[in-house]
């Protein structure tokens, strides 16, 4: 069994309006140091498989159909072998 | 009696609440902006609807270090009423001023409707006019109202009789189906254990008015009012 | 700041960026000399298809746009229609298909983020929104992700700003695969001394940019807007935008506040096209030159250049004229509503637009032939060669259903026809608390507190009937929509429109758009409803096939006591039904032929104008003498589906007795969608005196049956058609697009 | 300047509806390997400090005051030293 930990994030240039929104929150709570917020969305998805290079193609193909619009997302993952 | 309704970047039914208010009760209304620091001259301070903050990163999780909110605080423990409606609600919460937390709804959509509720708990300053097991329609309008609380958290809102309103069929029955978020035991709407604060995802000030289809809501405004004369009588 | 060179521009680039040769030759001779990159990037995207109508601009000028109540036709931000007791009404409607086909939410929430900006860059308070919605069939997942998205982002931005969204329309059909439409429209509402101007007027004033930061976004979006869509388009994605729908929230209510104070000379959104269409927009219409220094403008990107700030789309953005002493009163109110405001230049006397960089100049063109001198064209339409055949209809080859209760669930249950709760439950439309027509009715309407008035809007496009007939559904489209807002009570007064078709180039689609807008014109000629505004989206085309040709018609409407309005509902046991109008055997371009019969053939139904003015007249008067108890236009899926959907509303059966004597086929008779057609239910009291009006219009009105019992019954010369319980046409209609979702 | 990593989850026990739906989304497009998924919030915030130290406590600050809810929601973080 595997865990993917996916991380999809929002493409340079595209405009972060929840980041933006947190970001002067901080501020405003005295957080000054704060110079930039980037919010994406995290996943855990757990899956069964072989091997994994398997899982890899697997993970990959959910992210370009379904978890991340390529359009204004990025992704990337990290896979650990679970029991 | 003086209603202030609380103004946040992002609040947009305080305009309806201020209606409700002003000219469905008849009472002296005003708006607050948020960043007030004084509301000692509040009888009554509403919380409204609408997305503080554009609600971007948990509902009402910005809004709740306005200097409004700790006047709100300081206000209630003088035994000031707090109505918090929707957002209102989730601020609340975020303030740790009603005890949970609101989750996306189950069907993860925003819903606009009228729904059933039951009152449950008619001693509050919010609900005296009503029975309890009364059946209320109100429209609910939100894509968060999904209430979050933990065992020992439940128990404790049961003891204290702090549960004002469940979402019910329209017999007044607390069913799966009648839950239009997955609210854990269908509740809409809870108190502080004083029961000064309340807090529910319903809207009663879309449903205090004839020409608006229902007028249940307006047991909310008028058990506030009667409260108030109550006291001051 | 990365400096650009500023060289000249050939028109390898001109062509690159979607000009013409001609229309490159032109910019020359406007200039006196070539472009550089800057100036030649301003003219691409103002001489867009979106931006300057090149194309349609001679058709639009078909329609009527003057009318006793008109304060302000096409040509600024949105028309506005006088109301009385010195307010009136803001409205427009827009399309944002293209980015919607990419990503559906953001491309549908920051389409009625423009819509909005338009409305409130007049002055008004923004108080409804509409849409309008085309899609494919939903048996692809494809589809069913575009829909979802499409209503989750108009949910996500207008629910977030406060706007109850009331009211639109959604269809699915296979001409839409390719190219979905979404159209917004919103109506805002304003005191007449309120109004305000796109005017960059006043030598010396300054020029001020408020709300979002810029960034790369967008940037030639007007000209992709402008473009069929194409494995090319794939490329482009990044163009796509994310709407902030909290910062709009705040740049509305601080903008409101500055007009209630009387601060602005003149106010604009930045759309399409940006900076380079809002600036030379403002100063066209002044008839002065501004200038402005791109270094100023606050940019969430670094390096970006001067081309890319004049371009960039970036959403949640207006530009302010103001007096030079009031530049703090503006800064003083933006801070109020944490919004970033910035002076980035000023009102000129020369008619230029001056683009400066950190004080060199980038860019330095007339502002007027950006704006208002574009090309201009005359494409030749020519009748599609499939035109004949798809309009014959051969009836004897229909054959006629046994089973008519039968086809009516099925009807009932197409999601062209079914309740569309799924998607208006998910838009907040009730917040401001004045909806007093909910969703589901033929119009919406919201009370104006401070007087009996209500307005009503509705928005209505039947395209197979612009497929098969351009003039006739184009006329129908516009009967449609102020029945919908007579059917309310309220009496239909203005239009706006937007018209989304394919490559306006090709012969067979610049003849549908033209014969649309023709028919259009005489139905807003007879109604008396002109044509305030509107918008148009060419190039819905994907493989070099077009969309059925659909021009949206927005309709609002005023009623003078709100406690007059009228739903679609049946109320009480006992109230007498009456079918105004007349029915012909029509079933061309009807659901039904396309549902049992798979044919999208025939002719559509035609449009008696004259009887529709009468029978529009009818409901206005009948409702404000209070006859009403129920009124509801027949659309589509004839009679049967009308009665079943008054009955579902009120929740009340009816039973039905018609005379037909072999007159009609029975699926015309129940099916077919004839036009100017309205069932009204009247209290028994009130039949006489009813009757008695009917006649005074001249509007042919039969007594068809009684509100009773829980059943829809019909009985056609005696014999019992149609025969269905509450429940049972309830559930058909209720679960079939729910249930098709959720697969 | 420091960038901090931060992953805010729903604490077990607290149903996870978008996970469910992106559970079924994902079956329903095919990927019947998967048998959980969790969905949970991504936040990249830069910051200026002088030791990781000092960046550890500001963010377990941020994250304790606003950018999680200890009611139904964990969090952790990982920080990097970028330029
Ligand atoms: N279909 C139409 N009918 C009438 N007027 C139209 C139509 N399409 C566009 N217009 C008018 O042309 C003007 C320019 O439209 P548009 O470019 O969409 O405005 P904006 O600059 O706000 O995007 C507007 O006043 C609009 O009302
Ligand atoms: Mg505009």
């Amino acid at each position: 069994m595997w865990r993917a930990k996916i991380f999809v994030t929002l493409r340079e240039g595209v405009l972060d309006p929840q980041g933006q929104a947190v970001r002067s929150g901080l501020m405003s709570q005295g957080f000054k140091a704060v110079s930039d917020v980037r919010i994406g969305k995290y996943m855990e998805v757990t899956v069964e498989a072989t091997s994994i290079d398997e899982v890899s193609a697997m993970v990959r193909a959910m992210c370009e159909r379904l978890l991340a619009n390529p359009v204004m997302e990025d992704y990337h993952f990290i896979l650990e072998e679970v029991q | 009696m003086k209603f202030g309704i609380v103004v946040f970047p992002g609040s947009n039914c305080d305009v309806d609440c201020y209606h409700a208010a002003k000219e469905v009760l008849g009472q002296p209304t005003e708006y607050v902006w948020h960043q007030e620091q004084d509301l000692s001259r509040f009888d009554c301070l509403v919380i409204p609807g609408g997305f503080s903050y554009g609600d971007y990163l948990r509902c009402g999780a910005i809004a709740r270090f306005s200097p409004a909110m700790e006047a709100i605080a300081r206000e209630s423990e003088r035994g000031k009423l707090v109505l918090g409606i929707c957002n209102g609600f989730q601020i609340l919460l975020e303030s740790g001023l009603l005890p949970g937390a609101m989750l996306r709804n189950n069907h993860l959509q925003f819903r606009c409707e009228e729904r059933h509720l039951r009152l449950e708990n008619n001693r509050t300053p919010f609900t005296n006019l009503g029975e309890v097991g009364q059946v209320l329609r109100i429209p609910i309008a939100h894509a968060e109202g999904n209430y979050f609380i933990d065992e020992n958290g439940l128990a404790e809102l049961k003891r204290h009789n702090q549960i004002a309103f469940r979402y019910c069929d329209e017999q007044g029955r607390i069913t799966p189906e009648s839950n239009p978020n997955g609210s854990i035991e269908n509740i809409a709407g809870i108190t502080n254990r004083r029961g000064n604060i309340l807090g529910m995802m319903p809207h009663p000030e879309r449903a205090a008015e004839a020409i608006l289809g229902c007028t249940d809501g307006k047991l909310v405004w008028v058990s506030i009012l009667k409260w108030w004369g109550d006291i001051h009588a | 700041m990365h400096k650009l060179h500023l060289e000249l521009q050939s028109l390898d680039s001109a062509t690159a960026m979607g000009l013409k040769p001609q229309e490159y030759e032109k910019v020359i001779e406007i200039m006196g000399r070539v472009p550089n990159l800057v100036e030649l990037g301003m003219f691409a995207v103002m001489w867009s298809e979106h931006c300057s109508y090149k194309h349609s601009r001679r058709a639009l000028r078909q329609f009527p746009t003057t009318g006793a109540r008109v304060l302000q036709g096409p040509g600024e931000n949105a028309g506005v229609v006088d109301i009385g007791d010195d307010l009136a009404l803001v409205f427009k409607i827009e399309s944002h298909n293209h980015p919607s086909a990419i990503e559906p939410y953001q491309g549908a929430a920051t389409g009625v983020g423009g819509i909005v900006r338009d409305v409130f860059a007049m002055g008004a308070r923004p108080v409804a929104l509409l849409n309008s919605l085309r899609f494919g069939e939903l048996d692809s997942a494809h589809q069913r992700w575009l829909f979802s998205g499409v209503v989750a982002g108009i949910a996500g931005y207008g629910n977030c700003l406060g706007i109850p969204t009331v009211g639109g329309e959604v269809y699915f059909n296979q001409s839409y695969t390719g190219n979905c439409l979404v159209n917004a429209m919103c109506v805002g509402l304003i005191d007449h001394a309120s109004l305000a101007k796109g005017k960059a007027a006043g030598v010396g004033n300054r020029v001020i940019l408020i709300g979002a930061s810029t960034g790369r976004d967008g940037i030639h979006g007007a000209t992709f807007a402008s473009e069929e869509l194409s494995e090319q388009s794939a490329k482009k994605r990044p163009s796509v935008q994310v709407g902030d729908p909290f910062m709009e929230k705040l740049l509305l209510e601080a903008c409101l506040e500055l007009i209630k104070d009387k601060v602005i000379i003149g106010m604009q959104d930045l759309g399409a096209a940006g900076l380079t269409s809002s600036s030379s927009e403002m100063a066209a219409r002044a008839g002065t030159g501004l200038e402005l220094d791109v270094a100023r403008v606050p940019r969430r990107e670094s390096n970006m250049n001067p081309y890319e700030i004049m371009l960039s789309e970036s959403q949640e953005r207006m530009l302010l004229v103001v007096e030079p002493e009031k530049v703090s009163i503006v800064a003083e109110r933006c801070a109020k509503w944490g919004l970033t405001a910035t002076d980035v230049g000023q009102v000129t006397d020369d008619g230029l637009l001056r683009i400066l960089d950190d004080g060199e100049v980038a860019a330095e063109l007339s502002a007027a032939a950006l704006a208002s001198e574009g090309p201009v064209y005359s494409p030749v339409g020519a009748v599609p060669a499939w035109q004949e055949s798809v309009r014959c209809l051969d009836y004897s080859t229909i054959k006629e259903p046994q089973d008519l209760s039968e086809v009516l669930v099925a009807l009932l249950s197409t999601p062209n026809i079914a309740s569309k709760e799924w998607v208006y439950r998910q838009y907040d439309h009730m917040v401001r608390g004045d909806t007093v027509i909910l969703p589901g009715s033929d119009a919406a309407m919201l009370r104006i507190k401070g007087t009996q008035k209500g307005i009503a809007m509705s928005v209505d496009c039947n395209s197979r009937y612009v497929y098969l007939d351009p003039y006739t559904g184009g006329a129908i489209a516009v009967a449609e929509a102020a029945r919908n807002v007579a059917c309310s009570g309220a009496e239909p007064l203005a239009v706006t429109n937007c018209l989304n078709f394919g490559n306006p180039e090709k012969p067979e689609v610049f003849y549908q758009l033209n014969s649309a807008i023709q028919g259009m014109a005489a139905a807003c000629n007879a109604l008396n409803t002109p044509v305030t505004g509107g918008n148009v989206s060419l190039y819905n085309e994907t493989k070099g096939q077009a969309i059925y040709p659909t021009p949206t018609v927005g309709m609002v409407g005023l009623i003078e006591d709100i406690e007059k309005r009228v739903t679609q509902g049946f109320k009480n046991e006992g109230d007498t039904v009456y079918l105004l109008g007349t029915t012909h055997d029509e079933l061309g371009g009807s659901e039904y032929l396309k549902l049992r019969h798979g044919l999208e053939q025939g002719m559509p139904p035609q449009l008696n104008l004259q009887l529709e003015v009468h029978l529009q007249k009818l409901l206005v008067s009948a409702a404000k003498q209070g006859l009403l108890r129920s009124a509801h236009d027949c659309a589509e899926g004839g009679l049967a589906v009308t009665l079943s959907e008054s009955a579902i509303s009120g929740s009340k059966g009816v039973v039905i007795e018609l005379i037909n004597q072999g007159a009609l086929r029975l699926d015309s008779l129940l099916f077919g969608e004839s036009q100017s057609r309205v069932i009204v239910s009247v209290a028994p009291q009130d039949n006489a005196q009813f009757e008695l009006l009917c006649g005074g219009h001249n509007v042919p009105c039969q007594t068809v049956g009684k509100v009773q019992g829980r059943s829809v019954v019909v009985r056609v010369d005696g014999q019992e058609v149609i025969a269905k319980t509450l429940g049972e046409i309830q559930k058909a209609w209720r679960e079939a697009i729910p249930c098709l979702m959720s697969q």
